[in-house]
């Protein structure tokens, strides 16, 4: 049957993933911000599995105030990166680094 | 739950509506007369202090099903943020006028930065915790790029906000790890169901453990989750630079002692080998790479490292008499950074930020007094009494030396030596070179006034600090 | 058994379309795998019972949140042809790194989880359980002061987007809601007294 | 009376309050303008005053009696119970009385030389002053750390300001150095106050501690304290601390600030942990002599006065230091009192015959503007007003019996051959090396013909430079004939102390 | 008494205050009369004393004037012990004092620095009489160190001449290098007897002399015969014995009335004094006697033959000086401390005398020094003449005369010493003193015959000014020449043989030469002299007249040849042994070598260099190194942050 591991897995193999995909990925911006949204994505699938392993609904409502958090999150970062690319004209990773040492 | 019981929370609601009215207001004030909108934020914080004041209780009061408390920690935390956002706005207000990003949006997202810190210190659930926390960096994101124009602001937002998710992605890993492994939130029911069961104290829980300690980390800006610090500062606008390393540390220290302490205290064992070694890397990074800068806001975000890896060697010690430090040394460390940065928004001028270390050459013969007023601070931050900054580091390595760690204290104050040079650096430049820059140093009687109260309160808690002391020890007693 | 089938082929999926994300040389072509992988994830949670999230995730993130994604990325008209394939020159130690991760949080979930998970699936819920309405018995009581404060980080997203896009391009006529408040009689009529000409 | 009870408080207080005064009457660049004059006057009457209270100190001092006098004891911190807790014995009230007594005379040195912000640099003087007597009245652990830390700054400043050449380097290596020393002594502190409870040092005195305990906390004392000294090998900053420094920085640092690390020994390390002492006593014996016999030989080659003089004081700070540590090499204690003695009285003269060399160079300095040897040649002839004080006060640096720089040698040469002859032996080269780098300064720069016609065109010394001089030296000789006022005042002390240095800890 | 003594010491101490602080304000006239009353009243207040002593039957005193300090039961006291032995000394030294004061009225007469001049020799007188009236080791010292401090700066009293400023550097480090061993010696007495005073000490050498004292480890050494070595390491010094003597000749770049004063009569014979104050420590202690034997008869000897290649008319007699004191150190050692004392008040008399003649020939040919240079002065300056002649034959012990006395007894002394058993120290001593009394005479009167007779070197310029030198110079002279002529007549009896010296002077029962063996052939003065004819002494020094007269005024040309056909003794006479060499370039340039060594490699490289600013590099660097972490890019970042999961991951699966 098809259980709480199964679920736990997918979702490590899932937050795993994002993080590889922010630190290899050195071109574009839009990625690093779509590896954070699987990332919560991730996190949700924990919080489901867990919430209904131990049959509680807090773990779903965390899921639901994660999806709002989220959506504002992006609007944010798009809107950052909106501002960046105006600056720079360019959103690749490899460029951002006038900040340093 | 009655309805009385929403006074509890009066701080946050009354926050709310203030926010609300500002951002309202806002729009219907012209560009010129912007300097009302400041106005009306420090009357927002002012009514918020009194609220805090007036709601003070010393027992404390969980509310909200358990998501909310106010205890003698929280109120001093918030009204030591409201102060301190208050005395931020104050500096910048100047300095955001001449740059011409007087903007109502930054008195905005400042207020509602401070209702995420309100919420992060009176939250008893990691639900609460997270959403503090997302409302606090989310305006802090904003505010860091706030300058849309300027290159360094939005290069230093994009790398906050991307490493921020990252941190609170992490965050939110080990919240539901320790959901799962302990079937709550609530950091109360958390502990108790810690102590009911002690197997509990294993493998899963300390993995959640570790994906919040990243969060935690994060948040104060601890090695090796420090590297937006020392960006950010430098790129964001001296102003939010002052912003974001005043308040926010006490909204960290808070989270910290909420869910480490308050909630995950049976695993002290786990987190506190953790904290230390964070600690101890902090301390050595920050203060090493200090000594390199040439940009006074980037050596002052590695120096707050630095002062990090003090708390967090404060708080790994696990006892109520380290815990009191912690939030003594926060308190002097942020006094300090705020007078600091108030002094770099003073020697900045329209279209001209002095963020360069040579930029503070020969201050004594431009401006004595606030020539001593840097040093005090500067002294202050290196530890030296009799400014209040030492007795942080007393109080610090107390506790260390008390839970048996002397070969640690004498690490911290061989680090702090480390450190001392750069601090005494910005002094020798003050006092001991010629000015390149000869301008006469323009600003306002008010932020003259508060910023020389600022600098010399390092030397007056210094001379007297028992009573702020042992206020720290009530709170955490 | 069918349930099995299930999970696993939209997990794969799932993955698959996650992988693309991350590794696909064009950004529009990474946003359409992350609305798969979305889809994919609100099967999966179906299957875990959680059947308001699932609608949640599709209308919500699918539906606003992504088209927000293609939209910037299409804005950003960012050229296809110099994003190639961009990994960092750590990519092997960072993917290094990543197993290592995966390997041990395996490790943790099938070994070491101290008997809490390795159950036989989850228990079934009651009879005439409903997932949203417990959802709903639970938000606007218990939960109310966090889904007051996730009002207050909508309410900050849009000042904070607003702050940073919004601009007043040269040329283009806009409203000034506070100028036009402000406005005084004397600032649209000017009485200019004058001399009356001479006759000619 | 009310006075009394609050004359150290008075002591400290009195010219930090009036430094910040001074800060308050603000600077003039011009030394002739009226707000110049009007803080010079100013920073002398409190100078001046704190002075006058210290005589009132020595008077009401009773030499007889055991334990301190004059104690003001009052909650500071109360959470840490930590104590604003002061008092005198007779090792702090004779270096008390050095403090108010050199100060004075170094505003008057630096009365119109100084020419850049004048007013900070007498506040700095000032707060020092306070600040130093802070330290050698404070009893508790606590409080003398804050004092002594706090010390540091106003030196910082002082040299760094109004120092030569290469003032930053040295005073961030002064700095550093001796904060490096010093943050040791901190840990140490907070270590025995997780033992005792308290910062109180009669209570660290008392506290038990084991022979381990003891040693770690030595070596932590030591690191400050011998920086301090300083001792060799952690005396580089010194010379480049003392080259830098103004006139008046110079005075200050070789008169007073040496004798924190001797006073630190003695009110300190001795009786906190007598047991680690003894442990050392050997290596510090030892590393006392190596600053005799080394440093003498390094000073025989300077070729900067001030540098010279900086390796002589470090040369001579030996003395002190063996005469703290021969106190277990005795059957009785005789030798030990004895040594203790000598160390504590080379301290006070060595205070004022270094101070007096220092004022020396200053005043060549203000005239030629290089403290090179080999700038100098004959200046007896255009100024022998001068010359006379400087080979007065060079006979005192070299020991010569009827100055005060004969008494503390004496004592130390006689206890140290009690001791051991060798110690005796090596400690006793400096007549010859004292007296061959002084005399070969002296010879190079006094004596001969006029050298150039920098030195042709010198004045000899004007009135102000005459009177602090001549204070100096006639202290010099009054301790040097009659050292008995001197000795009377800390015996009974010292003798208490090594009764209580031969009690083990253990 | 007491008011006494206080008045001796204090009346040149306060003369020369007023003389030094307002001497400009007073003028020339009035600072030498000042100092001159106050050495006057001191010298006549001594002479007093000592006929009380000497007719009166007066005892010693010993009177505390102050407490210096009490540590822990050591007193330190300032006090006098006026006995018969100080007496003496006071007036030897009062009276030499006062004519030196007056001579310099006309020596000094157009020197700028004349009141200063008085006062340091005023100061001296002073420091001097501390020295010979202490009654305690500490005032001892005090004097000890106070007449060098006087005696530098008197030798660098033209302070820009280049040779005298370094012969008084010289002349100071040297005097320190014995003082280094004095000091150790008083610290030994007081750790073995535990006090300072001379009555406490002495009465406790016995027991001083039954310990040991383990220097080296498993070498125990007699305490007494190391504390009377180191003291006499002081007396060394000051006394300039070799070989530390190298001090002395070069002093004579100061003005000649202080050589007479200091360098001659009085401050180098303090270390005689001293262990002849010491007598009670040093005749417990046999090894320490034969040091000072031998040490004396070295420098008796080779000392004195230095002075007949010397050119310089006061070097001729600084060499002299030293033979002398050799002399007199000899004595010390074959405990005839009463002849050492004898011989050291007669010598103060007729070499104070030669000096102050040198120094009226000098000023008459306008500081002309060179003997080379002089020649035939005796028909122009006839008093100078008379009395250089009388000094002259005192020196080489011309019987009847003062130096006759005392010398003749001391070589006596020697050769019936309790040394006689112990074969080497016995004939070093014995030898070198007799053999020293031909070398006496050869180089008094080669320097009597090249300046006085023969023919006129000097260039006319300075011959139509030469004459006589005025009374002021002459007086002194003359008053000099009397005792020095006559004193031994009358004293030497009462002095040797009469036990003048009491209790001052103390002698091991077989050790006492005098009162045993010489008191027993002793007929009075007018018996030694008849005797004196048929003694070694008298031929040996005849024979040196006769040879200095042959080959210095009859063939003048002998010297000459014989400088070139044995150059190689020539050249070590000329270079003084190479004993400067040795202290020149042997300890000051050595310690100047070690001193750069400490200094460049110690300090500034190991110390300053590798360690000091070693570390801040090192800091420096690594902050250096640790920015670089800091690149900028956001994966490095968040690469960070991962490893810093990773590894905590990690260690709480796999360590923990």
């Amino acid at each position: 049957m098809i259980g709480l591991e199964h679920y736990l897995t997918v979702a490590a193999m899932l937050f795993v993933l994002s993080i590889a995909g922010i630190i290899i990925n050195r071109r574009n911006l839009i990625i690093l911000l779509m590896c954070i949204e699987l990332m919560l994505l991730a996190v949700n699938f924990n919080f489901i599995a867990f919430s209904r392993y131990l049959g509680d609904e807090t773990g779903q409502v965390f899921v639901f105030f994660i999806l709002t958090v989220a959506a504002a999150e992006a609007a944010i970062g798009l809107a950052i990166l909106v501002v960046l690319f105006r600056n720079r004209r360019s959103i690749a990773v490899q460029e951002l680094n006038t900040l340093k040492g | 739950m009655n309805w009385m019981d929403y006074l509890v929370a009066a701080p946050e609601i009354v926050m709310l509506g203030l926010i609300c009215a500002v951002l309202i207001a806002d729009l219907f004030i012209q560009d010129e007369h912007r300097v009302r909108t400041y106005w009306l934020s420090m009357l927002a914080l002012l009514v918020l202090l009194l609220v805090l004041v007036w709601t003070g209780q010393s027992g404390s009061r969980v509310i909200f099903s358990g998501s909310y408390i106010s205890d003698p920690l929280s109120q001093i935390l918030k009204i030591s943020a409201v102060i301190f956002v208050a005395i931020s706005f104050q500096y910048s207000r100047d300095y955001l006028r001449a740059n011409e990003i007087h903007r109502g949006e930054f008195y905005v997202l400042g207020l509602i930065g401070l209702l995420g810190m309100m919420i992060m210190m009176s939250a008893n659930s990691l639900l609460t915790v997270y959403l503090g926390l997302e409302t606090l960096a989310l305006s802090l994101y904003a505010l860091v790029a706030i300058d849309r124009n300027n290159v360094n602001s939005t290069e230093a937002a994009m790398k906050y906000f991307i490493l921020g998710a990252i941190a609170s992605g992490c965050l939110l890993y080990g919240i539901s790890w320790i959901y799962g492994v302990t079937g709550s939130l609530q950091f109360t029911e958390i502990a108790a169901v810690l102590s009911a069961d002690p197997s509990l104290n294993s493998l899963p829980l300390w993995f959640g453990l570790a994906f919040l300690i990243v969060g935690i980390g994060f948040k104060f800006g601890a090695v090796p989750f420090h590297m937006w610090l020392p960006d950010v500062y430098q790129g964001a606008r001296t102003p939010v630079t002052l912003y974001l390393s005043t308040a926010p540390k006490l909204a960290a220290l808070a989270m910290f002692l909420r869910i480490l302490v308050d909630g995950l205290d049976g695993l002290h064992d786990t987190w506190a080998a953790m904290i230390m070694v964070i600690g101890v890397l902090s301390l050595l990074v920050g203060n090493f790479v200090a000594i390199a800068q040439s940009n006074i806001k980037r050596m002052l975000g590695y120096s707050t490292i630095a002062h990090v890896g003090f708390i967090l060697l404060a708080l790994f010690c696990g006892s109520e008499e380290g815990n009191a430090a912690a939030l003594f040394y926060t308190l002097t460390y942020i006094v300090a950074a705020a007078g600091s940065f108030g002094i770099v928004i003073l020697l900045s001028r329209r279209g001209y930020d002095a963020e360069n270390l040579a930029d503070f050459k020969g201050l004594n013969a431009r401006s004595p007094w606030f020539a001593m007023m840097m040093m005090f601070l500067m002294f202050s931050l290196a530890g030296v009494p009799p400014f209040i900054g030492f007795f942080g580091k007393l109080a610090v390595i107390s506790p260390v030396i008390d839970a048996g760690y002397v070969e640690l204290a004498v690490l911290m104050v061989l680090a702090s030596v480390v450190g001392a040079y750069y601090y005494l650096r910005v002094i020798w430049y003050m006092y001991f070179e010629e000015a390149e820059d000869k301008a006469v140093l323009q600003a306002s009687t008010d932020t003259r006034v508060i910023l020389s109260l600022n600098s010399l309160a390092v030397l007056a808690l210094g001379i007297v600090p028992g009573s702020l002391l042992a206020l720290c020890v009530r709170i955490l007693g | 058994m069918f349930h099995t089938i299930l999970f696993y082929s939209f997990a794969f999926v799932m993955f698959g379309a996650a992988i693309g994300v991350v590794f696909s040389r064009n950004p529009v072509h990474s946003v359409m795998f992350l609305v798969l992988t979305f889809f994919q994830a609100a099967v999966l949670w179906l299957l875990a019972e959680a059947e308001f999230l699932a609608i949640v995730l599709v209308l919500v993130y699918v539906g606003a949140v992504m088209v927000l994604f293609l939209f910037v990325v299409m804005m950003l008209e960012v050229n296809i042809e110099a994003a190639k394939r961009g990994l960092t020159r750590f990519a092997p130690l960072g993917i290094g790194i990543a197993l290592l991760m995966v390997i041990q949080l395996i490790q943790l979930i099938w070994l070491r989880s101290q008997g809490f998970a390795g159950t036989d699936g989850f228990a079934a819920t009651p009879e005439g359980y409903s997932n949203t309405k417990a959802l709903g018995a639970v938000l606007y009581t218990e939960h109310v002061y966090a889904f007051e404060i996730a009002a207050v980080i909508l309410l900050l997203a849009i000042v904070a987007a607003i702050t940073l896009t919004m601009r007043k391009r040269p040329g283009i006529k806009t409203q000034d809601i506070a100028k036009q408040v402000a406005v005084r009689a004397k600032d649209r009529v000017r009485i200019v007294k004058m001399e009356s000409e001479e006759r000619q | 009376m009310e006075f009394l009870q609050h004359l150290l408080s008075i002591l400290i207080w009195l010219p930090i309050v009036g430094g910040a005064l001074l800060i308050a009457i603000g600077d003039d660049n011009d030394v002739a303008s009226r707000r110049a004059g009007l803080m010079r006057t100013a920073a002398l009457a409190v100078s001046v005053a704190t002075f006058l209270v210290s005589v009132v100190l020595y008077v009401g001092f009773d030499n007889a009696a055991t334990g301190m006098q004059f104690v003001e004891k009052n909650a500071w911190i109360s959470s840490l119970n930590v104590f604003y807790y002061l008092g005198v014995d007779g090792i702090s009230a004779p270096l008390i009385l050095l403090t108010t007594f050199i100060t004075p005379l170094v505003v008057i040195t630096s009365w119109n030389t100084i020419k850049n912000r004048p007013a900070q640099y007498f506040a700095a003087f000032l707060i020092l002053e306070g600040l130093m007597i802070g330290v050698f009245a404070a009893l508790d652990a606590l409080l003398f750390y804050v004092f002594w830390e706090a010390m540091l700054i106003p030196m910082f400043l002082i040299i760094g300001v109004w120092g030569g050449k290469r003032r930053i380097y040295a005073t961030l290596k002064f700095f550093l150095y001796t904060f490096l020393g010093s943050v040791l002594l901190l840990v140490a502190f907070i270590y025995l106050y997780a033992q005792t409870g308290s910062f109180d040092l009669f209570g660290f005195m008392d506290a038990p501690l084991t022979l381990a305990a003891q040693k770690w906390i030595f070596i932590a004392f030591l690191l400050a304290f011998a920086v301090k000294v300083p001792m060799w090998p952690v005396h580089t900053w010194l010379p480049d601390a003392h080259v830098e420094a103004p006139t008046g920085g110079s005075v200050i640092l070789a008169a007073i600030m040496l004798k924190m690390g001797g006073y630190g020994f003695v009110r300190l390390s001795l009786p906190i942990v007598p047991d680690g002492s003894e442990y050392f006593a050997g290596m510090m014996i030892a590393l006392s002599l190596i600053a005799v016999v080394y440093i003498s030989f390094v000073a025989l080659m300077q070729k900067d006065m001030k540098k010279l003089i900086a390796y002589s004081s470090i040369a001579h700070m030996g003395f002190v230091t063996l005469g703290l540590f021969i106190l277990w090499s005795f059957d009785g204690t005789s030798g030990a009192v004895l040594g203790i003695t000598g160390g504590m009285v080379q301290m006070v003269s060595h205070g004022l015959i270094s101070g007096a060399m220092f004022l020396c160079v200053g005043v060549l300095y203000d005239r030629v503007h290089s403290r090179e040897i080999a700038a100098y040649g004959g200046v007896a002839n255009t100024m022998p007003i001068f010359a006379a004080f400087m080979v007065l006060f060079s006979m005192a640096n070299s020991g010569l019996p009827g100055t005060s720089g004969f008494v503390g040698e004496f004592m130390v040469i006689v206890a140290s051959f009690k001791a051991n002859f060798w110690y005796a032996f090596f400690v006793a080269t400096i007549l010859i090396l004292g007296a061959a780098y002084t005399l070969w300064m002296v010879k190079r720069v006094l004596y001969g013909e006029v050298a150039n016609d920098k030195v042709a065109a010198m004045k000899d010394l004007n009135s102000r430079e005459f009177m602090v001089l001549a204070i100096l030296a006639i202290s010099v000789l009054i301790l040097g004939l009659w050292p008995a006022p001197l000795i009377d005042l800390m015996s009974v002390t010292i003798e208490q102390l090594v009764e209580q240095v031969g009690r083990t800890k253990l | 008494m007491y008011s006494y003594y206080l008045t001796i010491v204090l009346a040149p101490l306060a003369a020369a205050i007023v003389a030094g602080l307002a001497g400009k304000q007073i003028g020339r006239a009035a600072s030498h009369w000042v100092t001159i009353a106050g050495v006057g009243i001191s010298c006549i207040l001594s002479l007093v004393v000592l006929k009380n002593m000497f007719w009166g039957g007066a005892g010693s005193e010993n009177i505390s004037v102050y407490t210096w300090a009490v540590i822990d039961g050591l007193h330190m006291e300032v006090g006098f012990l006026v006995d018969r032995l100080t007496a003496l000394m006071m007036c030897v030294v009062t009276f030499v004092s006062l004519m030196v004061h007056i001579y310099t009225i006309g020596y000094m007469r157009e020197d700028p620095g004349y009141q200063r001049f008085f006062s340091y020799i005023s100061l001296f007188t002073f420091a001097m009489l501390m020295l010979v009236m202490s009654n305690n080791f500490l005032q001892l010292f005090f004097g000890w160190e106070a007449v060098g401090l006087v005696s530098y700066l008197l030798i660098g009293f033209w302070l820009k001449k280049e040779t005298a400023i370094f012969a008084n550097l010289k002349a100071f480090l040297v005097n320190r290098v014995g003082d280094f061993g004095f000091i150790l010696g008083i610290a030994g007495v007081v750790m073995f007897t535990g006090s300072l005073d001379y009555a406490t000490v002495f009465s406790s050498a016995d027991s001083i002399a039954a310990q040991n004292i383990e220097v080296f480890p498993g070498a125990p050494w007699n305490a007494m015969t190391l504390i009377c070595i180191l003291l006499f390491i002081g007396a060394m010094g000051k006394s300039a014995q070799a070989p530390l003597h190298v001090w002395l000749p070069d002093s004579m770049e100061g003005p000649t009335p202080i050589s007479a004063l200091i360098h001659a009569a009085t401050m180098v014979t303090a270390g005689i004094f001293m262990v002849a104050r010491m007598s009670p420590l040093f005749e417990l202690s046999t090894t320490a006697l034969a040091v000072v034997i031998v040490i004396g008869s070295i420098t008796a000897f080779f000392m004195g033959l230095l002075g007949i290649v010397q050119n310089d008319i006061k070097r001729v007699i600084a060499y002299s000086t030293l033979s002398q004191l050799g002399y007199m150190t000899v004595a010390l050692g074959a405990s005839a401390y009463s002849a050492a004392i004898f011989h050291l008040m007669t010598h103060a008399f007729f070499k104070a005398l030669l000096f102050l003649a040198a120094g009226s020939v000098i000023i008459a040919l306008h500081h002309e020094q060179d003997i080379r240079k002089m020649g035939g002065i005796r028909k122009y300056m006839p008093i100078t003449y008379w009395t250089s002649l009388v000094g002259s034959l005192a020196l080489i012990g011309f019987p009847g005369s003062s130096g006759f006395f005392s010398k003749d007894l001391l070589i006596e002394a020697v050769k019936d010493s309790h040394w006689q058993g112990q074969g080497a120290v016995y004939w070093i001593a014995y030898l070198s003193v007799l053999l020293g009394v031909f070398v006496t005479a050869l180089y008094s009167f080669r320097m009597f015959f090249l300046v006085f007779h023969g023919k006129e070197r000097m260039d006319a310029e300075t011959k139509t000014h030469l004459h006589e030198t005025p009374a002021v110079v002459t007086v002194p002279l003359i008053l000099l020449a009397i005792p020095s002529a006559i004193i031994g007549w009358f004293t030497v009896g009462p002095v040797l043989f009469g036990d003048y010296f009491g209790d001052s002077v103390f002698v091991v029962a077989g050790h006492d030469v005098i009162g045993e063996h010489l008191a027993a052939t002793w007929h009075g003065s007018l018996g030694l002299l008849t005797h004196a004819l048929m003694t070694p002494v008298f031929w040996l020094a005849a024979s040196g007249v006769f040879v200095a007269w042959f080959l210095y005024l009859k063939r003048p040309d002998i010297p000459e040849t014989m400088k070139t056909k044995f150059s190689g003794i020539y050249n070590l006479l000329d270079r003084k042994y190479y004993f400067d060499d040795l202290w020149i370039k042997g300890f000051a340039a050595g310690g100047r070598g070690i001193g750069q060594f400490l200094w460049q490699k110690g300090d500034e490289l190991l110390i300053d260099g590798l360690m000091v600013n070693g570390t801040a590099k090192a800091v420096g660097r690594m902050a250096g190194v640790m920015r670089q972490i800091q690149t900028g890019y956001l994966y490095t970042y968040a690469f960070a942050m991962i490893i810093g999961l990773t590894a905590l991951l990690s260690w709480l699966i796999w360590l923990r």
